[in-house]
């Protein structure tokens, strides 16, 4: 069955390809993730923290980005959102596995702390909501000089607690900063439930107080979070200002692979989040509206499984860092050589 | 007397603090229904309800801040930062703040707070799950700054930073939560919050340190006996105040002086110590003080040989010991 | 002219017995403030801050609080508000002088630090927006205890950029916390103006974000504050969790005796202003309202004076500090003794 | 060469290194209008315009984090903390964050930071105003600290920690501000962040401090001259990292070491100088290294008599060196 495009694009605000290039990257980001929980189970990669259920607004926000121009402050969760904007699943499983290779850090932090100076992906650290300042500086510096690179900044609803949020937004808003928050709200801090992190449902109510755009989205909704994305990336490009996009997202696996959430969630809302996948919801959506048959649906993941296979094993096969190297880098220049 | 591991003999404090008296609370990031990510507030909440064993968001100057707020108000917290590398946002409430109420009050407020927060390294938790950054808070008068580096000391210590009038940080090696086991009295005792502990007596070279690098003391003072060499090895576990007289009786006794700790070296713990026997025992000494720590770099690394590359092990230890023998 | 209560309650919803209160005390605050000015001036006192222009509110806010039942954390510009909890003009003169006998601090501190255990006026160091974390965590303590205890918290617009301020109203707003966050927005962060503090006119605006109140009241009017000020006591006493009132206020003079705001700010500005002080306002009207006559309102000023005056007397008498008591208060007991 | 004060020589290396590279910005809580509190950024929004010389919120934190960001962008951002007191909010982004990128990020990311702040007592700023914090962010790897004694190297110091590719904080004693006027040569020069200076040559012993100390050093070593004791002065001028050959060398020249410094010395600069000089000079000295300090109290009073209770003066400190040189 095929359909045409301009129906597609009339039922859905978005063109066919598009949706495919979606489904596609959710697919990719989903399987390789789930790869890294086998590695984590074999004992191969020591810790593992997933951004299963939180792809759809990921791959919709930065399929709006430039890579190498536009920026992204991401949090741990962003696989998709930094598999999107060019780091390799082979880069991804050398940091996972802590090799000597792994472009991002060098085997010196835990998986998941994504980074590429050629991508213009902003190094991070563990410590929760600081990338958010980071983020309004890089804008700041884009404005500065004119450009129309826009900045995005990934943080958890846990994080928002953190007084740099507000520190952010509040600078970012004071100067119509070219930056977009996304708030990747999946209902639960480790283990802490959103009711007793904050006082109403939406973080995105926050924007008001800040005289910005706060936006709720169906993080499980590829096509609206596509929407909603591309509204506010370009309303920064434009010189418009911040604002705060909310996706209400989903938390499939535990907090990380050191963490069992059963003993603080039940059966049923672990299943009915299940229920809900985004992946797999769209797959199906996607066979209805015509764009996309199971077949081909399949033929894809056996090539993208191909393609996490074969970084699988060149990651395996590097070399661990050597030990001295942990000296390295401390200071630049003189320090470095020493 | 019961065998509990140091995570056990922290949680019986906790436990024991708050059935004596209501005003014991615990607060923090996941210390509810999770129990703490490594499980020290276990059976708590169950036990004293969700006010007593509260939640916080995840905002740490938040968490001290209104534990500051509480115990002005008759209540005794005990704030758990997750982590002590997450300690830092609350920097400010915690120097600022708590360190100076006495003081700038004249003595008419008090402040008091226990602030327990899992530090070091050799978990395999890279850059901001493995640091020691005790010293930054060692310099600031007002504070007091314990580690405890056994099960009995774990719950003493804790008993009596709960008692103390003052702010106290209490901070738990989390590589000793469940590696360490030892005899903890049942009920309530108390250890003193500014005296060290001789772990080991010996004569020859004096070996100061803390934390888990006890336990690696320990080892290399077998090591050492075997050849021959006596190692008095001292549990500093207050840190601040630091036990000058412990200090300087275990220097003049055995002339020779290691001081040992998990985290580099630069104005640390380790220089205070160094310092502190220049002062009291120079006319004692048989050889410089020598110090051995972390390297001079940001952290931790994740990587394995990274990680044992960074870690001051054993045989580092002993050979440190072997060095300042032949001197 | 003699006018019966009720009109003037009709007219301004609060009795004339009260209205002459928060006259007085308005007067009496800004007598003492203005003679800090002179102690300043003449040398005798190195440092002063003033409260001028902010006294409404204050007094307003003051007047429903039980002093020593109920808790302030205010910030150093609360000069009215802890005159009428109950600290002396005596009291505040021999902070000003850092003398020994300053109960709030015994001379450690810089003036305008306000402390009293006995009137539960909680500690305030320079840090600024520190105490909001303070208030939360003694309404908590009263909230635990079931006690009706209400906390009122100050601090200025500037302040507010601060995270502790975020983290403190999330908090508080959680757990609907019997407390009252007071934004006394005088439009100047020392030279920093409002404009370059935050993106909207109202701190207040924030509040929505948070699920609760926010209250804008004109700061000059302390008729509507005091009827705004009441409300929100009355909300946290009777549980139904906090509010941010704010109160747009004059900064009558520069930041304190160490600034001068000619830099910054225009003649034709401070002018302005200067025809807006509330104090003078206040005393037009209710002279307008039959409820002080202007020579009642005289009688008034000539005995406040006399009682700044003879503190003034008291506190330059007061002994300093001895030197070595530095030492002292550092930590309890054993330390203290020695 | 024009005669400066340290206020002015700040200025200078700020105006300099601004009309050289574009990508020098200032930000920071009233440093435009008004030209910050103490006028060290005076003049230069006039003549830089108000982006590149930016008042932030009243926000710390978002100053250092702001500032990060941009460095990572491209920019060289100088931050100005208004008080070294206040930097206690941004000790999260200093020291996760800045002092950490280029070595979590294997090199790939840098970050060119200064953070300038006052800091330091005697000018009756109580508590808050008057603080001398930098021995906790001594500690910490990844950071320099450095703090100018003279005019000439508050503007070298400066050009040179504009010009670091790493983050460098730069702590000004407010008391030098207007009080030390000295010889700052035109144009950019730059001093090392890593040397100390002999401030005066000695022989008998070596006084190593820094900041104001440096100052009343000098006058103590006069006193001392006239007694028949001939005392260097070192300013040790960058704390992170410490002079090691410097500090050796004062050392085993003279045999007898005394370290002065404002605050209190638990765990501070003071200590870890006296444990570089045991590990590097023990055969050559001939008495205890002693320190002298403030006292171990939560900050520095604002009433007179308590303020100058607390400062180390000239008188005592050349009781500690007579002390010293009896021994
Ligand atoms: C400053 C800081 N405090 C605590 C932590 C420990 N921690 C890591 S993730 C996390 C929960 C984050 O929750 P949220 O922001 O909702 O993101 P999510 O993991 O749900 O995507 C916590 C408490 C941290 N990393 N940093
Ligand atoms: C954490 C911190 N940073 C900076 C300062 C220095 N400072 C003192 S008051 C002030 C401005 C406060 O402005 P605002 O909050 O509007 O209160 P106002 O003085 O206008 O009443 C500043 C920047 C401080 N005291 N604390
Ligand atoms: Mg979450
Ligand atoms: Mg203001």
């Amino acid at each position: 069955m095929v359909v045409a495009n301009k129906d597609v694009r009339a039922a859905t605000g978005v063109d066919a390809g598009t949706l495919r290039t979606i489904y596609r990257h959710m697919l990719r980001s989903r399987l390789l993730d789930e790869r890294m929980w086998i590695l984590n189970r074999q004992g191969l990669a020591p810790f593992w923290i997933s951004g299963m259920g939180h792809e759809a607004v990921q791959v919709a926000m930065a399929l709006h980005l430039r890579p190498g121009v536009d920026w992204l402050a991401p949090y741990y969760r962003d696989l998709s959102m930094t598999l999107v904007l060019g780091i390799t699943p082979r880069e991804q499983l050398l940091a996972a596995l802590a090799r000597a290779d792994d472009p991002a850090t060098g085997g010196r932090q835990m998986p998941a702390h994504f980074s590429s100076r050629r991508l213009n992906i902003v190094s991070t650290g563990s410590a929760v909501a600081t990338q958010l300042l980071h983020a309004a500086g890089v804008a700041l510096a884009s404005r500065m000089r004119g450009e129309d690179a826009v900045t995005v900044a990934c943080v958890g609803e846990g994080a928002t607690s953190e007084g740099d949020f507000h520190e952010a937004v509040n600078f970012a808003a004071i100067h119509r900063l070219p930056v977009v928050f996304l708030v990747e709200n999946n209902g639960y801090a480790i283990s802490v439930p959103i009711e007793k992190q904050m006082p109403t449902p939406d973080v995105a109510d926050r924007a008001r107080g800040y005289g910005i755009p706060g936006v709720v989205v169906d993080g499980c909704d590829p096509v609206l979070c596509y929407l909603r994305c591309g509204e506010a990336v370009a309303r920064a490009r434009r010189g418009r200002g911040p604002t705060i996009i909310e996706a209400k997202v989903l938390r499939l696996t535990s907090h990380s692979s050191d963490d069992d959430q059963r003993r603080y969630r039940t059966t049923e809302a672990l299943e009915a989040e299940r229920q809900r996948d985004c992946l797999i919801a769209f797959g199906h959506r996607l066979a209805g509206l015509g764009v996309l048959t199971p077949s081909a649906a399949e033929a894809m993941r056996v090539e993208l499984l191909a393609e996490v296979d074969q970084a699988t094993r060149e990651a395996e096969a590097a070399p661990e860092p050597r030990p001295e190297t942990a000296l390295l880098h401390v200071v630049g220049e003189g320090a470095e050589a020493g | 007397m019961p065998l509990l591991t140091y995570l056990e003999a922290i949680r019986a404090g906790m436990r024991d603090e708050m059935r004596r008296d209501p005003s014991v609370m615990v607060f923090g990031e996941d210390v509810g229904a999770k129990g703490g990510v490594f499980g020290a507030t276990e059976g708590l909440q169950s036990e004293f309800g969700e006010w007593r064993v509260l939640d916080s968001p995840l905002a740490e100057s938040c968490i001290v801040g209104v534990a500051i707020g509480a115990a002005l108000n008759g209540m005794r917290p005990i704030a758990e930062i997750q982590f002590q590398d997450y300690i830092l946002p609350a920097v400010n409430q915690i120097v600022s703040e708590a360190a100076k109420i006495r003081y700038r009050s004249n003595g008419e407020w008090h402040c008091p707070l226990v602030v327990r927060a899992p530090f070091g390294g050799g978990v395999h938790g890279g850059l901001y799950h493995s640091q020691s950054l005790e010293a930054m808070f060692c310099h600031v008068p007002g504070l007091k700054v314990v580690v405890p580096s056994t099960p009995h000391d774990a719950k003493g210590l804790l008993v009596a930073a709960v008692r103390d009038p003052d702010p106290v940080l209490y901070f738990e090696h989390k590589r000793a939560y469940r590696s360490l086991r030892g005899e903890v009295p049942d009920g309530a005792y108390t250890v003193p919050l500014d005296r060290a502990r001789v772990a080991r007596a010996g004569e020859e070279i004096a070996l100061f340190t803390y934390g888990m690098m006890v336990d690696t003391a320990l080892r290399a003072a077998d090591l050492l006996e075997a050849e021959g060499v006596s190692v008095e090895v001292v549990d500093l576990r207050s840190l601040r105040p630091l036990d000058r007289e412990a200090i300087a009786g275990g220097a003049r006794r055995c002339g020779k002086v290691l001081v040992a700790q998990e985290p580099n070296l630069a104005v640390s713990v380790a220089s205070e110590v160094s310092a502190i026997v220049a002062e009291e025992a120079f006319e004692y000494l048989d050889a410089p003080v020598m110090r051995v720590g972390g390297p001079e770099v940001p952290g931790m690394p994740f990587a394995k040989p990274l990680e044992d590359f960074y870690l001051v092990d054993v045989e580092r230890l002993a050979a440190k010991l072997r060095e300042l023998a032949r001197y």
